[in-house]
């Protein structure tokens, strides 16, 4: 079935490296602002080998995978204003990267010794989520917050191709459709979730479901780092402006497994890596930039020698997160004191210090 | 008591701008036990808001919201209907703090009113507290008076946590003095029981709408020389041991009585931790009294199912024919 | 806001009486059917009086009116065929009506005797479903049952604007698109959730839904019992011959409360009642017959005697209805015996023995 | 134990042609612990269905299934993932049987790996099973050894009842004598427990994972010369109180163990029980070992939270210490 690769979207650059016009998504962009994008997009390919690698190796429990997703998350990353908060799944880490969160921060959840790893309020980015869905309505919530408070702000909720089948984000397209809400969900259609292709959740295109509920819906090249970038910033502007929420569908590919511990052998087309290689979104950047003389030598060294340097730091301080003391796992369980918690507490405490490695099983 | 309540979020939406309500009906209708009557009225759209007919999301929202600096308190129209936001509750608002090592508040009220008694149809008489006594992370309050749903509701929205507040319906229409200018912050402290009634041969351990149901078991056993000490436990998650183990160290007998089925319920908590903290001065084991391992039953035998004065007092007989 | 008021939608019966055509529901029917059709509409309209007024009198503990919907229950239950298998809410005693279902067997239900009333598989219609949804993807996993058979059944969900914000009903439709399964999804949009407004759901056409499944929707006119007929008709036979789900929205109005335990006088538009009582669903059908001359005054009082005789049956069979022993709640709770069952019947068994009455609080 | 569950599946499916499986990626990849691996190909995909990803609507459709005279086997892929099925499963699958008075019956199976101690990230480490067990017209079953993981799925197939349906995923590749001729109608019954190790001292109850680890521990006591009884419950709803009672009449010691937190769970059930039924020969209260009142730690802290060898020896000192 074919509904989902159609090339009916949103490309501003092709993959051989051509920029397209688009009569509603106009973008002129600088050779720096390229050249920025581009080192976005290797930053985040490079950090996804890194952290790859040192699940390999044991320092990690698991990971998941960006690679093929980079444009599709990084222009969309990069059209957001800090005021702005975004929601994400577990794969988000394009996203993650352009809210200022470090790519070592990221490895807390993987290795185990967090459940988040940051300060929501300092990027304005919501800890990962890992249950299907739920934190689509979060977004929606923190929407009509920002209609209470009355600023431009625009909430963002990124999710998959399978989470489009979960009833809450359905309850969140008709929550933000009812209240007008600025919320913009943007939909990864990867093609997977885990084993099961995009056509089990939907035979019909998915950016369709957005017309059920009244909401502008736009399908975006998600391998365009430049279509994404245009079509993300032109519908947060529209949001900021009162026009209610919209959704994106950027049409990508999971070049990777879906987690570390994941086969995808036993389910993935054999040929669709090769097909999906051609439309790579890191090298029709590459292409354009050759095209337009916009990156030299120098420049492609520079940004080896960075993303060399965050694999050590990342490798490195990876190795370097330990667990936090055991009893630190009631400290945020209730704002004030519970007797259950203080009693339970107190229990593994005495514990602790009666068999102090604690590790005995 | 629905007086005590509309007074209650009238004076925490006065207190704070910040707290929002929002649910199906409460807006324009009140509420469908009319507990939110006038509010929209008063404080306006944007703070009392009649959702789409979606559970889990004004759940779900309330997060958003409160991640915003809101602090929303959330109805649902009846206990049976809280299923479908099940995952938001535990998943969601009990984790997000710890998830977020404190960094991110759950200050989320959700109004439940719930228990059985009222000839209601299948879904409307649920008694689900045991579930969220179960999850970490949630406090569970049941006022079981006017005056204590007055105080208590306002503490649970003052409450940085997030408080499953569970609403005897059938106590809805009970009168009884409240007073409206009680200091909220000297009031009986929140996650505290109270002796309702003092009494020395057997303690009663209740909340919610057995609280009635237990004074009067304890009058009717009064009558009969008995002397029933009945204690309200009023918050359920957590539970107040040290009162109630006080009493039962005075009366070394105990009857926890509740409408929800028994299997891993409160009463079972209760019983286990008090069979363990008074094990020597226990003259009896503890006797549950509760709802049977049914679903709620149609209503024309609703009598039969719950707790009843007769049934405190067999449970009564039993332990003291130890 | 009209978006909902709009009369884009198949309608077959004027409110003045008049036959409509229409290209893509044609309907050709006898004097004879069209007085079966009003028999059954007078017969619901009576059944709702009378049930209402057992309430009023203290027999039922509750009551769901069903008036003004009269007639999109009605054509869409004459649509089915026996094999077809209905789940609906606690409103579709038109429904329950066409399955067979005597009205007096839906009264254990509101006069608490029991929680269901009926062998679903006598009728092929399941008991009442009161949790908003719920009963939504049963038909759609019915339909999953009827695929795998190879019989040429359809299962019919009925529910109304409110539920469809329900995150069951978003998922009853992806699984229905994903497995192309025979459902026909009936809404009934009769304008409100209670008090709520059909705009707090959507401010958009509810039939709209639909496309964004790729399943086709058609709006009809719910007060024409005609037009409810042929379309569900038509949408029965195209589901039967493997064309996938369906949605009808029927666009009705809840003339009357929404349980007896309701005041619409609190939220409903003042003007609405005479709005829509020009649209009436009996109405139009007697102008019909009194045009054609389908019904002479022998047929009127041999349905208003019939509708006597209805109203008394259920009357006394009401009062009759009493509550079955207490030990009963016990039976049904497992196949298999269940050692806590076994105990807490032994118990309410001594129990009863003791204290006979049984009613002490 | 897979390979014993993926041997029950095909048993199942190959008995009774009713018998379907329903999941996300239980076709295609033969589950993400392959625990129907090879299914989908020799049984075919109306059989062995991928589902969209909706865990409501995989229950939901699996009671239609039901209705239709199927008997769906689901697959919730962790237990943290069964939240957003449980208005279906509490208000649906429970309740239809008794809703209907008998007329529709529920056989689904929804089987949940659960549990912790596999390193895994949030959510995929959960017990859930007190929820469960709390609510009447559920049957709750978790084997702890691959020959009971292989009759216990057949049973639980088998049977007209819902079965939750636990599957320790921590001893999922654990190995262990599987007899795949046994006759199910004739193996241990459905619901009973079973005293896996005997001795004298002290009783203890468990279920699922901490079998093993249980078992470990009355190893270690045994060569400190202490004689622990450890009874596997494998069926949780019901439980196999007589068996139990008759273990504590002997020891007249009992300690619980589960990786569950405590309030309201079914430690709390048994030890609510037990205290009442052998409070004359009850020689200590009943002592629990569970999780913590907090959500599943970061799993680099999950040593910390889960009930290990240590902790339940502690237990046993604490019990003989009265
Ligand atoms: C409610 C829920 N069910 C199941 C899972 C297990 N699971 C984790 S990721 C995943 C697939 C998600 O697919 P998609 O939404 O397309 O996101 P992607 O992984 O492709 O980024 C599943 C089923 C889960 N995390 N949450
Ligand atoms: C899950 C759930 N939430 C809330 C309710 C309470 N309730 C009963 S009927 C109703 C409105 C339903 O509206 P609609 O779906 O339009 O059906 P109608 O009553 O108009 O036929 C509500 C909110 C419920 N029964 N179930
Ligand atoms: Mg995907
Ligand atoms: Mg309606």
């Amino acid at each position: 079935m074919h509904t989902h690769g159609g090339d009916d979207f949103v490309q501003l650059l092709t993959p051989e490296g051509e920029r397209l016009d688009h009569p509603d998504y106009p973008l002129d962009v600088t050779g720096d602002e390229v050249r920025a994008l581009y080192r976005d997009l290797v930053m985040m390919r490079r950090f996804d080998l890194e952290a790859t690698a040192l699940q390999r190796h044991g320092e990690l429990g698991l990971f998941t995978p960006i690679v093929g997703q980079e444009a599709a998350q990084i222009g969309a990353g990069r059209a957001m204003r800090p005021g702005d908060f975004a929601y994400t799944s577990y794969r988000e880490h394009g996203i993650a990267w352009c809210r200022g969160i470090e790519p070592l921060t990221l490895m807390g959840l993987f290795r185990g010794v967090t459940n988040g790893g940051w300060n929501p309020y300092e990027h304005n980015m919501a800890i990962y989520s890992i249950v299907i869905g739920d934190h689509v309505p979060h977004a929606v919530g923190y929407a009509m917050g920002i209609q209470r408070d009355g600023t431009d702000d625009v909430a963002l909720a990124f999710f998959g191709d399978g989470a489009t089948s979960q009833g809450d984000v359905h309850e969140a397209f008709v929550f933000a459709a009812a209240f007008h809400s600025p919320v913009l969900f943007f939909l990864q259609n990867n093609h997977f979730a885990i084993s099961v292709p995009v056509e089990t959740q939907s035979r019909h295109q998915l950016v369709k479901r957005a017309d059920g509920y009244g909401i502008p819906g736009i399908r975006v090249d998600g391998n365009d780092v430049l279509a994404s970038l245009a079509v993300t910033r032109a519908a947060l502007q529209r949001i900021r402006e009162g026009g209610g929420p919209m959704l994106i569908e950027a049409v990508t590919y999971r070049m990777g497994s879906h987690t570390t511990s994941d086969d995808p052998t036993r389910y993935r087309p054999h040929d669709a890596l090769e097909h999906w290689a051609t439309r790579d979104p890191l090298e029709r950047v590459l292409r354009l930039m050759e095209r337009e003389g916009w990156a030299d030598g120098d420049f492609i060294a520079g940004l080896d020698a960075e993303a060399n340097a965050m694999g050590a730091t990342l490798r490195d301080g990876t190795r370097a997160l330990t667990p936090p003391d055991p009893l630190t796992m009631f400290d945020h369980v209730y704002a004030e004191p519970h007797q259950q918690v203080t009693d339970d507490r107190a229990f593994l405490a005495r514990y602790l210090q009666a068999a102090p490695s604690g590790d005995l099983t | 008591m629905v007086a005590a309540l509309n007074a209650a979020l009238r004076a925490s939406l006065d207190r704070d701008s910040k707290v929002l309500l929002m649910g199906e009906d409460i807006a324009t209708l009140g509420g469908v036990f009319r507990v939110t009557d006038g509010l929209a009225k008063d404080f306006g759209e944007q703070r009392v808001i009649d959702a789409p007919l979606a559970e889990s999301t004004i759940i779900g929202a309330a997060v958003g919201l409160a991640m915003r600096g809101y602090r929303p308190v959330c109805e649902i129209q009846f206990d049976g209907f809280v299923f479908p936001a099940f995952d938001q509750i535990v998943t969601q608002v009990a984790k997000l703090r710890v998830r977020t090592d404190g960094q991110v508040a759950m200050p989320i009220v959700i109004r439940l009113p719930f228990g059985g008694g009222i000839g209601a149809v299948e879904h409307h008489s649920e008694s689900p507290e045991a579930y969220f006594v179960h999850t970490p992370g949630l406090r569970v309050m049941a006022p079981a008076t006017p005056a204590d749903a007055f105080v208590m509701l306002q503490q649970a929205i003052a409450s940085d946590d997030p408080v499953i507040f569970l609403e005897p319906k059938r106590r809805y229409w009970d009168r009884g003095e409240v007073d409206l200018n009680v200091d909220i912050a000297h009031a009986t402290l929140m996650g505290r029981a109270r002796v309702t009634r003092s009494g020395s041969d057997v303690t009663i351990a209740c909340y919610g709408p057995m609280l009635r149901t237990c004074l009067e078991a304890a009058e009717v056993a009064a009558e009969e020389g008995r002397s029933l000490e009945v204690v309200d436990l009023r918050s359920l998650s957590p539970i107040d041991f040290p009162t109630l183990v006080a009493s039962v160290e005075r009366t070394s007998r105990l009857v926890v009585v509740h409408e929800a089925q028994g299997m891993a319920s409160v009463g079972a908590e209760i019983a286990a931790v008090i069979a363990e903290r008074c094990f020597w001065s226990m003259e009896a084991p503890v006797i549950r009294v509760a709802g049977f391992h049914t679903p709620y039953p149609p209503n024309r035998l609703e009598q039969h199912y719950l707790p009843d004065v007769e049934r405190i007092l067999d449970a009564v007989d039993r332990s003291m024919a130890y």
